[in-house]
């Protein structure tokens, strides 16, 4: 940890330097912390209930994410209290270019005290440099108001090393309720009314039905993985979805090849797609950013995507149950299964065990934290049980929180964020990619997804 | 310093090859032995591409020869040599410093302080008929100014030994005229050993004391003469007509004749390779 | 020889060119080529102002229709701009302000130092010629191609595991400039083979005589490098250090390895970056943050321009 | 902010002074030795600085990466030529050597003669500032905002929608009513993001011929009008062998610019669509599959296929040290 303590002092003196922090030149180690050493002060007023995080002040915890403004903004704003209580900056800085800088900068002995991860196969990754410290016990009690398949998400190997964050839900679809009842839609609940109310639409003729992009610069590809995911999750259930994760179950499996197979008969059928952007093959072309716009103009009428799409919508647009855009959860393909739900989420993994980084890690980690964040501004989802579904404003994060906190729905994380970098982030993308782009056969698709998979 | 040697150019069997692109070994100049006295004015002829500068990168320490030795004053050069000032075809100076700042340059370079270097610069500018022209810029001059400048510039550190590689090589016949008789009325007033090297052997039976004949690729001394006419020698242009003049004029253009036509045999075939014999 | 000789008349008759050039200019010029340039200008103007106009478009408009359809119907916003400059993140409130100073104080050693250090070493490879300097030339050559992707990991190693002192001796003032010492360096590093191979090319063509005469004048190597080289080689030198400010000054990944992104150091486009969301391209605010990083670039260029055009004669007209 | 602001701008300068000042001192006491002893400080004081630099931020790394491309992904198991052969093995990186190659001839080449035309061309206009500055323009245009305004330029809509893409209106405006999906279209989307390449290096071209063509001698282009040469022939036998070093060097240096590419593939089409070259190819390997042998394997490749380019070079400058 010598690296990161060094980072961490270094940040420091330029921070003292820049008359930033108050107390300068004083603060690059627990045991030398705002003046007196070893007396805990006592917090008082509205800080009180800080007590426990107390004793740390003039220390800085540096923070790495992929969270970019205005959502890092909100993620600031909700431990400033903390951070303003206890004296523990937390310097954070979000990048787009996250998941190679991370890595880069761990090897390099410049890891950040806390890094939140998206993708349970990149914390595997980290898991294995050897550099990440283990949760401090009091994060991991606070953990336990989460569903235990979080605790798994955030482990390797069965040792937990990262708390989950935030979650975030999948299995949705964007549609717009004034256009459904103009033209007399209802919401399907089943997979099979879906597929008829897509035919009804392409028949009537005046739109496509539906509406797609999986654009998305260096990792063009993943919203056709997230497609698959919630086919095979719906149609086969956990478990099958599980050995699929671990590749006991191949590609080029017949309950895999098939659930492609669904997805061709759906995001590849010419009469079905690609509504406001022209032929099958610009899914490919068209940025996942951009894919739902065709609705709002009517040129499309539905879109799978990810709860966090709602911050594409332009402003203005009324997000609601009787608004310009609203969602409803994908059916299951197979009713049997019992509300399959695919979501993502954020783990907080620490590459220090310094006093002040694991008074973060267990502030992060409470109910009272989910809270404040979600008072801060919408768009963001916390799977902690002990999070009242009420206290969130926006309809979407209700929604969302209403499935990924149910005890009885089949919980899955994204698949391919926990399959290895090779496949998950590397060949998966590229061949579901050639499968749109250039109408590449299911099997050829899954045969080189299967040969890439490393040994 | 004051040695009675000092000044003194000896140049005893030196060889000097450069290794081609290609890896061969080109020697450039091959055993070449001659000597030149404190004071002595001597001028080396010779086609092109025989090896003349090499030999004058030697002598001032810029070069370093393969095999022999070069001495100056009795030590062997090692480094650039002391009192040795240089003149080039092209007038060596610095664009963007004025032509009092160009000829000041010796001296501080030599760590002089800037108003002593001044001061003598003025001097030298005066002595070669420039003042007036101390704040113009070089490219503001005309050839034969620059040349005097550049003149001023290779005398103002009274060098024991002077260097020049075809000084006048570019400047027309009447200028090229004017300004021999210039050096030689300086070269009078302080008695530097000159090294001149030209390839018009009039300048150099005009000029010097003794003539060293280099043949062409490897360059080797061919032929020593001196030229016993008598100094002062006056004006350049009427030298030429003194029957002296011409008998050794001839006598050495007979050995230089057939090098030249050697050398031009050779290169009329192909393209010039000039190596940094040139 | 031919090409000193070439040089001394480049250099002897600036004022004679003027009345030939246009000779010669008129011998070649037709109108045809007037048109070809204004052509060729407005291919390679087009993009850049369909990146201005979106960068004035409001949100909607720009996912929703081309950008040229701002001319039928002219709907315009600074709120982009705004946004840029003066929404900066909870941490930061001066919005752009710390990145643009980060991206200056990262900028202006990092050109800095690798010219100096570039011209220095192309010097020795063109006028000290000494066994295996040759070898040394055509390595630094070679080494352009290898992909600074490939240096990240070993380099912040060595930034942060203590090997660190073995920087300080060749940068002594590292520790004053605090965290901006390894971009700095890492910069410097990446730079040196193509500033090298440039500068070589250009200061081994120097004229002969005038860096022999200062030697056996007795200026020592530095001196000659000082007094002479330098400055004949202004026009080279302006040149790289044009592309060196425009490479470190739009450098995102460099900047973001050895800055940590933190606010104290970070570089303006890692701020952009940040800008754009995290689920999306927010083009309007990328625009303009775009043309906000363009414009010290451009007036860089505009004012070491001069030095391209005027060649070797640099020096030589001002004084 | 203002006192922050200066505090780090100062010790900018600060340590640029102190740089500089550290040179000058250096220089300034290496300047008393005399003979062979100054000759060998100067090649050490000049050439060291440049030399350890390289060494440390570029030779040990390469050296380590050709290292690390024996080994397998985490560099726990030694493979042999395991990378090497899985290269030249595999089917997606046959196309991605066949990108890289056009790119390296194609786009260098372009940019050259472009850049070449527009040197000889913009240099007898009046205003060329204003033309230059506009050509010159996109180099200070970083890869984001280039990668942004092309996006603009190749966006695709059904041709039914309005368009985004300026392609595809301007095909439309001619009267092409259904102009294909420009980025998908393979083998043509190469060239498509080529263009983007030639459009921000065509400047930098553009400037450093121009500056050599205003390095002729006058007298030399003058005796070659006077001898009758004109436009064509005036270029190709007096201009062009004049700046032929100049033309080598830019070309050299867009090659070497189109070799290490990743940024405009990276954000264009992230290498999708037959598209990949191979510099973003290993860049993948290394920072998303996390493959440091087969990354290493590809960047000793890239590395390979400049030896030619470097080799000729070599031979160029050594004809050129010949001459001298």
């Amino acid at each position: 940890m010598q690296g990161s303590t060094l980072s961490g002092r270094r940040a420091l003196a330029v921070g003292a330097a820049a008359a930033l922090t108050l107390l300068a030149g004083c603060s690059n180690s627990s045991s030398s912390g705002g003046g007196s050493a070893s007396a805990t002060p006592t917090l008082t007023g509205d800080c009180a209930s800080f007590q426990a995080y107390a004793g740390h002040a003039g220390t800085t915890v540096t923070m790495f994410a992929s969270i970019l403004s205005p959502e890092s903004d909100a993620l600031e704003r909700s431990w400033a209290k903390f951070s303003q209580c206890t004296g523990i900056k937390i310097s954070y800085v979000g990048s787009n270019d996250f998941e190679s800088q991370l890595p880069v900068r761990v090897s390099g002995g410049n890891a950040p005290d806390l890094a939140i991860i998206p993708q349970p196969g990149l914390l595997q990754q980290m898991v294995k440099t050897g550099k990440m410290v283990k949760p401090p016990a009091q994060t991991v009690t606070n953990e336990n108001k989460w569903a235990p398949i979080w605790k798994s998400y955030g482990s390797v190997d069965g040792t937990f090393y990262a708390a989950p964050m935030s979650a975030n839900m999948k299995s949705l679809v964007w549609y717009s309720p004034k256009a459904f009842a103009a033209a007399g839609y209802t919401v399907p609940t089943t997979w099979a009314d879906l597929m008829s109310l897509s035919d009804k639409i392409a028949k009537a003729g005046k739109n496509k039905p539906w509406c797609g992009g999986i654009g998305s610069g260096t990792a063009t590809g993943w919203p056709a993985t997230d497609w698959v995911e919630e086919v095979v999750l719906g149609k086969y259930g956990g478990d099958v979805y599980d050995k699929w994760v671990s590749h006991q179950i191949k590609f080029s499996d017949p309950q895999i090849t098939d659930s492609m197979n669904v997805v061709q008969n759906w995001m590849h059928n010419p009469a079905w797609v690609n509504g406001g952007f022209g032929s099958v093959q610009s899914i490919a072309s068209t940025t996942f950013q951009d894919a739902g716009t065709p609705i709002l103009s009517g040129k499309c009428s539905m879109l799978q995507q990810a709860s966090f799409y709602e911050a594409q919508w332009p402003k203005g647009t009324t997000v609601g149950p009787n608004g310009d855009i609203w969602a409803f959860k994908l059916p299951p393909v197979n009713p049997s299964i019992p509300t399959p739900v695919e979501g993502g989420g954020e783990f907080v993994a620490a590459f220090s065990s310094r006093p002040e980084v694991q008074a973060v890690q267990n502030y992060l980690s409470t109910t009272e934290w989910a809270e404040s964040r979600i008072k801060q501004a919408p768009g963001w989802v916390s799977a902690n049980e002990g999070v009242p579904t009420s206290i969130y404003t926006d309809p979407i994060d209700q929604l969302s929180a209403k499935y990924l906190t149910d005890p009885s729905a089949t919980f899955r994380f994204d698949a391919s964020d926990m399959m290895p970098a090779a496949i998950g982030a590397g060949q998966e993308w590229k061949s579901f990619t050639a499968w749109f782009a250039q109408n590449q056969s299911v099997q050829k698709t899954a045969s080189d997804i299967d040969a890439a998979w490393p040994q | 310093m004051a040695d009675a040697n000092n000044g003194r150019i000896e140049i005893e069997g030196v060889t000097k090859r450069f290794l081609t692109p290609g890896g061969e070994v080109f020697t450039a100049i091959k055993d070449v032995s001659f000597t030149v006295e404190p004071g002595q004015f001597c001028a080396v002829v010779g086609p092109t591409g025989c090896g003349k500068s090499t030999t004058l990168g030697m002598v001032s320490g810029l070069d370093r020869p393969s095999e022999g030795t070069v001495k100056v004053g009795g030590k062997v050069v090692d480094g650039i040599t002391d009192g040795v000032s240089f003149m080039f075809q092209a007038d060596a100076l610095l664009p963007w410093k004025t032509v009092l700042a160009n000829v000041a340059l010796g001296p501080i370079f030599k760590g002089a302080s800037k108003a002593e270097a001044q001061a003598r610069a003025r001097d030298w500018l005066r002595r070669v008929g420039l003042t007036g022209f101390e704040d113009r810029y070089p490219h503001q001059l005309s050839g034969g100014m620059r040349k005097r400048v550049a003149m001023a510039a290779a005398l103002i550190n009274e060098p024991k030994i002077l260097m020049m590689d075809e000084p006048f090589g570019a400047l027309d016949v009447q200028t090229k005229a004017i300004m021999s008789n210039e050096l030689l009325g300086l070269w009078e007033q302080s008695r530097p050993a000159v090294l001149f090297i030209t390839h018009d052997l009039d300048e150099a039976v005009a000029l010097a004391d003794k003539v060293v004949v280099m043949t062409s690729s490897p360059g080797t001394v061919k032929a020593v003469y001196d030229i016993d006419l008598p100094r002062p020698r006056g004006s350049v242009q009427e030298i030429r007509f003194e029957p002296r003049f011409l008998e050794l004029q001839h006598q050495i253009w007979d050995t230089l004749r057939e090098e030249v036509e050697r050398a031009y045999a050779r290169t009329a075939g192909g393209p010039v390779t000039e190596g940094k014999a040139a | 020889m031919a090409m000193l000789t070439r040089t001394e008349r480049k250099r002897s008759e600036p004022a004679r060119t003027a009345p030939t050039r246009t000779g010669v200019r008129r011998a070649l010029s037709s109108p045809l080529s007037t048109v070809a340039v204004l052509l060729v200008t407005v291919v390679w103007t087009v993009p850049s102002l369909g990146l201005l106009v979106t960068s004035l478009r409001p949100e909607q408009d720009v996912a929703q229709t081309g950008w040229w359809d701002f001319f039928a119907h002219p709907h315009l916003t600074l709120a982009n701009y705004h946004d840029v400059l003066f929404n900066g993140g909870f941490g930061v409130s001066d919005g752009l302000m710390p990145y643009l100073v980060n991206s200056l104080a990262i900028t202006v050693p990092a050109t800095i130092f690798p010219i100096v250090l570039a011209s220095m070493a192309a010097y020795v490879l063109a006028w000290i010629p000494f066994k295996g300097s040759d070898t040394i030339f055509f390595v630094f050559f070679a080494l352009q191609v290898v992909p600074l992707q490939m240096a990240l990991v070993p380099l912040l190693q060595l930034f942060s595991g203590g090997a660190h002192i073995g920087s300080l001796t060749i940068f002594p003032a590292v520790g004053m400039g605090g965290s901006y010492a390894p971009v700095w360096i890492a910069h410097t590093m990446f730079a040196m083979p193509l500033a090298v191979f440039l500068l070589h090319n250009f200061i081994a063509q120097l004229p002969r005589d005038l860096i022999e005469a200062a030697r056996v004048d007795g200026a020592s190597h530095f001196r000659v490098f000082r007094s002479v080289v330098l400055p004949l080689a202004t026009p080279a030198l302006a040149s790289f250090a044009i592309f060196q400010f425009l490479w470190v000054w739009n450098d995102l990944l460099v900047g973001l390895t050895f800055t940590g992104g933190a606010p104290e150091s970070a570089p303006m486009p890692s701020r952009l970056a940040q800008l754009s969301g995290s689920f999306g391209d927010h083009w309007e605010i990328l625009t303009a943050g775009a043309f906000v990083s363009v414009v010290i670039p451009l007036v860089v260029f505009f004012s070491l321009q001069r030095y391209f055009v005027r060649g070797l004669l640099a020096g030589s007209v001002k004084g | 902010m203002w006192g922050d602001t200066s505090i780090k701008l100062g010790n900018t300068l600060g340590a640029v002074a102190g740089f500089l000042g550290v040179l000058l001192l250096l220089f300034y006491l290496a300047g008393f030795a005399r003979g062979r002893l100054s000759r060998r400080l100067a090649i050490l004081l000049l050439l060291g600085p440049a030399v350890l630099l390289l060494l440390v931020g570029i030779v040990v790394p390469a050296a380590r990466t050709i290292y690390l491309s024996l080994y397998n992904e985490d560099s726990t198991k030694f493979l042999g030529f395991g990378n090497y052969t899985w290269a030249f093995g595999d089917s997606d990186i046959h196309q991605v050597l066949l990108n890289t190659l056009l790119w390296i001839v194609i786009a260098p080449i372009l940019t050259t003669a472009l850049g070449l035309v527009l040197a000889l061309l913009v240099d007898r206009l009046r205003g060329q500032a204003v033309y230059k500055s506009l050509i010159f323009m996109p180099m200070a245009i970083s890869f984001v905002g280039a990668s942004i305004i092309w996006k603009f330029v190749y966006a695709y809509r059904d041709p039914s929608q309005p368009q985004i893409g300026l392609l595809s209106q301007i095909c439309m405006w001619f009267g092409w009513h259904n102009p294909p999906n420009w980025i998908l279209s393979h083998p043509l989307n190469n060239f498509l993001l080529m263009i983007i390449m030639i459009w921000v290096q065509t400047g930098f071209a553009m400037v450093v011929l121009s500056a050599a063509i205003k390095a002729i001698p006058e007298d030399i282009t003058e005796a070659a009008v006077l001898d009758g040469a004109q436009g064509w022939r005036l270029f190709a036998n007096v201009t062009i062998p004049m700046i032929r070093s100049t033309i080598i060097v830019v070309l050299t240096t867009v090659m070497i610019t189109t070799l290490k590419l990743f940024d405009i593939i990276r954000t264009m089409t992230g290498g999708n669509f037959g598209t990949q070259v191979l510099a973003n190819e290993m860049y993948n390997q290394a920072f998303t599959e996390f493959n440091n042998g087969r990354a290493g394997a590809l960047a000793v490749l890239l590395f390979l296929a400049v030896v030619p380019l470097v080799a000729y070079n070599v031979a160029m400058l050594r004809k050129e040290r010949e001459v001298r």
